[in-house]
């Protein structure tokens, strides 16, 4: 557990609490609080060779492999759902072959990472048995109930090297206020090594425990200020997802080139996340977080 | 009366789900989803609505956004479940209808949604199956899916990959597997609705009335095997297309259909009080 | 699940939810939220045969005991801590062979809870190995790590049949408010065939979201308005425990005849769970209820 | 300065602990309770002291109450861990350091707290062991104490029943059994000090100036053996004493002791400046 006072640091070193080829959690979920600048950075740090854990994802998978810093992916899910569909580098590198993909199950990975935070060498779980899911996890094994007879899967633990977690708030001490979802989260920061996190804003210890603390300060090994951390997608209550942004990403990313070009005007450009930041239109930022005036404003978001 | 064609299939979604159940749906489904809510708003009052990916206990959505994990789909909504309570509830078989979804669905109900072609080089890497593969095994009836029919690689002999599991796999019946789950109850396509009949294989039961049986049985990749019952699909009720429009009022669940379904659309003459 | 809309149920119909010989798991520990007003329904409608489960326990599980509605016990503690020392009624029908013991321990009983709610027919524990706990439990088996070769404890799953659960505040939905620690209840509720529910105050839906739902309606199946339903166990934020109480029922609880004589004043009399609270006294009440004016205040509580 | 054994004993106890720090005390263990928050005010400021049965995190208590679980102990806490929080870190090898008693315990550091004679018609059933059998197995280390070593019932050859693991049990020892905690590193009792040196069996290594050696070996029901560098225990400071009766105003630590315990009463020369 992580018993400093004061966690803050700042981005760049934050990332590079990632080191090539570390298992890395991603948290959030879909379009929704994914640690994107944290992602950006590893990008800008050029890490490689990692391996991504997490249940349902989009950008952040599909980014990390744009930039060629993925080797395995383990994820139930890489897409845009049904709105902006699959995922353009995911799908690329999947189908050519670069990438080693371990598609997971959202209950086998859940049961994994409870046998971590347990400190237990093996849980079972009913399912899979059956599916190729099965067969493409040499990882996982057969058991027998000592109890029934009946034959399960016993899956190892899943001890990522570093979860990324964004937060809307938090305080100096690591403390996360997180809104529901909170997905896979809460398991990351228990089953995770470190938990390198970012937030929206960083508030007194006071204004986070009235909102709720979701993941307490001894989990967290570092915490950095990132405003629109999670950018472009949502991080409730602060802002919507930028689903203009979004689209913008997926067509750039339909092809090779202008998914390296996406990354150069995006990421790898001087000045690193301020940068970023600063390329937003303010307009459009002001309007992502104004979800909440109208419930008409708020669904023309989508539009 | 005039409707299209997405919102009848919503409708004969919803009419799958009987009330008092505790129902599901998966992410980016749209389609189950705005079912889920117009059944909750018509004949199943008392079922418990599980907000996919927001795992929100009977939420009012003032809109359906197009991603499936956005704090307009817990609005109104009481409680919200931790994933952990929502997949350990359905492990133990506490939820009774997932609507489940597939790139490829074989005669007995299993789905891909895995990838098209070999795995190590696939030539379509699908976005994966979220939380289908495990539950799919014990949560005690599925109402399947597909938007797609027509396109004749949906409805295959063989899944290339098998995600989530239907009445039985190669490696046996969910009996042999020690599934305690019921499998698909349905399969609602954009042509038709099938049932699985006593032997757990896709049944055509019922069609919708544009659509011939010719074409269906061009477009299904296994052999058609048809109810002696055939009938056409229940037509929606006025009541039921109101609360489509209400509920999705930017038409997200269009979204999963070919444009070219769109177009498909019906009329019928009002009831005469 | 339980799906209706408006589960609110009188108190004597509620704890005939219990039938004899029934697995019974008791909410809260030590001297906090204990069902206390259920138990008392338990003994007025004479249940017997009950199987109690729960980690550390007091006055709820006693009081059973000496009403001799308890065969069986799986806690892992009963008792009145160093302050008011052993439980009276529970050890002298254990000395007397009168009861069994199959005591636990707080993760084994987790982990089977834990079972029952993932419906899994086992799961491993470390630990317990080399105690006398473990040759205690023929129920417990062995199962070896199918990746490491390590021989661990299974356990079974354990699926009350009721939950009794006491909660400050809840709606008519079932929908309760708890402040921590949850203790086990949350995962009693989860792993028990259902939750009969007493809470000191029925509010609306929107003050109990307020306040923050613990345990959602969807597990519970009746819920029963009962102020001062904990006493004389502490239900906070609405009143600390009530030493002076709990002392004078561990005094009478020591002999045999004098706890038959604390039951016939305090719990069978007539009148039911009304006459057991016009029969406290209402300014010691009040000072429970004040607790929070002053730290000087809550502190002479406990003298 | 004047103090009693009382708040020496708690004082003896905090100096168990390590700066930075994971620790926990049991139910019921106010001495335990009243030493950690003595060790997080003193030496330790950087422990993560968490306040067993409320599982909060660096409370600031105003007062210890005669009950374990009660708001009082989590006054201040930004967050308590759930119950299976606390568990599953411990469980995990989180967890530094656990404070564990027993109503016996033997050379090996297994404790007793289910019951004294035999378990199906005991002589005394206890209350139990409460979190003690999983995690003494794998929390990094213990600190054991008794208040009732004098009674010469408590430190005794052979436990009647082993609720909590020591170095070693009759099935083997800690390695054997695969626990990967390091099992009791003191015992504190109201006579003196123990440690478990290299092989895991308890050895006297400082004695409380009123007690004899003779007093200690008559109160201790197997075989004493002590260090060669035994010692006296060393004193409280003034600032450690202040901070006993700040935490602990209601003196609940002192319910642990014999009534004839807190009679033993100690005064230092003030240290001149």
């Amino acid at each position: 557990m992580f018993v400093d006072h004061d966690k803050v640091g700042d981005l760049p070193s934050a990332a590079a609490r990632v080191s090539d080829g570390d298992m890395v959690a991603l948290g959030g979920g879909l379009s929704a609080r994914l640690p994107m600048a944290l992602v950006r950075e590893l990008v800008r740090l050029g890490r490689q060779d990692l391996h991504l854990v997490g249940s349902a994802h989009g950008m952040d998978v599909d980014l990390l492999v744009a930039a060629g810093a993925v080797a395995v992916c383990e994820e139930s899910y890489v897409g845009f759902e049904q709105d902006l569909g699959l995922a353009p580098s995911y799908r690329r590198a999947a189908e050519a072959g670069q990438l080693e993909i371990r598609e997971t199950c959202c209950v086998t990975i859940l049961t994994q990472l409870r046998a971590a935070q347990m400190g237990l060498p093996f849980l079972p779980v009913r399912g899979v048995k059956g599916t190729d899911i099965r067969r493409m996890h040499p990882d996982y094994a057969e058991i027998v109930c000592p109890f029934t007879g009946e034959t399960l899967v016993a899956v190892p633990p899943l001890e990522p090297d570093v979860a990324l977690i964004h937060a809307p708030m938090g305080d100096r001490v690591g403390n996360l206020h997180l809104e529901q979802p909170y997905v896979l989260d809460e398991h990351f920061a228990r089953a995770a090594r470190q938990v390198v996190a970012t937030v929206d804003r960083l508030a007194t210890t006071e204004e986070v425990v009235a909102t709720g603390v979701t993941i307490p300060g001894h989990r967290v090994s570092v915490v950095v200020e990132v405003p629109f951390g999670a950018h472009p997608t949502s991080c409730y209550p602060g802002y919507a997802y930028d689903r203009q942004h979004l689209a913008a990403y997926v067509a750039a990313a339909g092809q090779a080139q202008t998914a390296q070009d996406y990354l150069a005007e995006w990421v790898t450009r001087p000045g690193g996340e301020d940068a970023y930041r600063a390329a937003l239109d303010q307009d459009r930022l002001d309007r992502l977080m104004s979800w909440s005036d109208t419930i008409e404003e708020w669904k023309e978001l989508f539009v | 009366m005039n409707w299209n064609l997405p919102e009848w299939f919503v409708v004969t979604l919803a009419r799958t789900i009987s009330d008092r159940e505790v129902v599901f749906h998966g992410f980016g489904s749209p389609c189950a989803q705005v079912a889920m809510h117009v059944a909750r708003r018509t004949h199943a009052p008392n079922m418990l609505l599980i907000e996919g990916a927001m795992y929100a206990v009977n939420p009012a959505p003032p809109f359906v956004p197009p991603t499936s994990n956005d704090q307009a789909l817990k609005y109104g909504a009481a409680y919200s479940m931790r994933f952990e309570e929502f997949f350990d509830a359905a492990c133990r078989g506490e939820v009774d209808r997932m609507f489940l979804s597939g790139g490829q669905i074989d005669p007995y109900g299993n789905t891909n949604v895995t990838a098209i072609g070999p795995m190590n080089r696939p030539k379509v890497k699908l976005g994966g199956g979220g939380g289908g593969c495990n539950i799919s095994a014990t949560i005690r009836h599925l109402t399947l899916w597909t938007t797609r029919h027509r396109s004749g690689r949906t409805l295959v002999q063989e899944c290339d990959f098998i995600t989530d599991v239907g009445h039985r796999t190669p490696a046996g019946s969910r009996v042999d597997l020690g599934y305690t789950g019921g499998g698909p109850a349905h399969l609602v396509t954009e042509l038709g609705v099938f049932d699985y009949g006593d032997v757990g294989r896709a049944r055509l039961v019922q069609i919708f009335p544009d659509v011939t049986l010719d074409e269906v049985e061009r477009s299904t990749g296994f052999e058609l095997q048809v109810s002696p019952d055939l009938g056409t699909v229940p037509e929606p009720t006025e009541e039921e297309l109101e609360i489509v429009r209400a509920v999705d009022p930017l038409a997200v669940h269009a979204s999963e259909f070919d444009p070219s379904e769109l177009d498909r659309t019906f009329t019928s003459e009002p009831a005469i009080a």
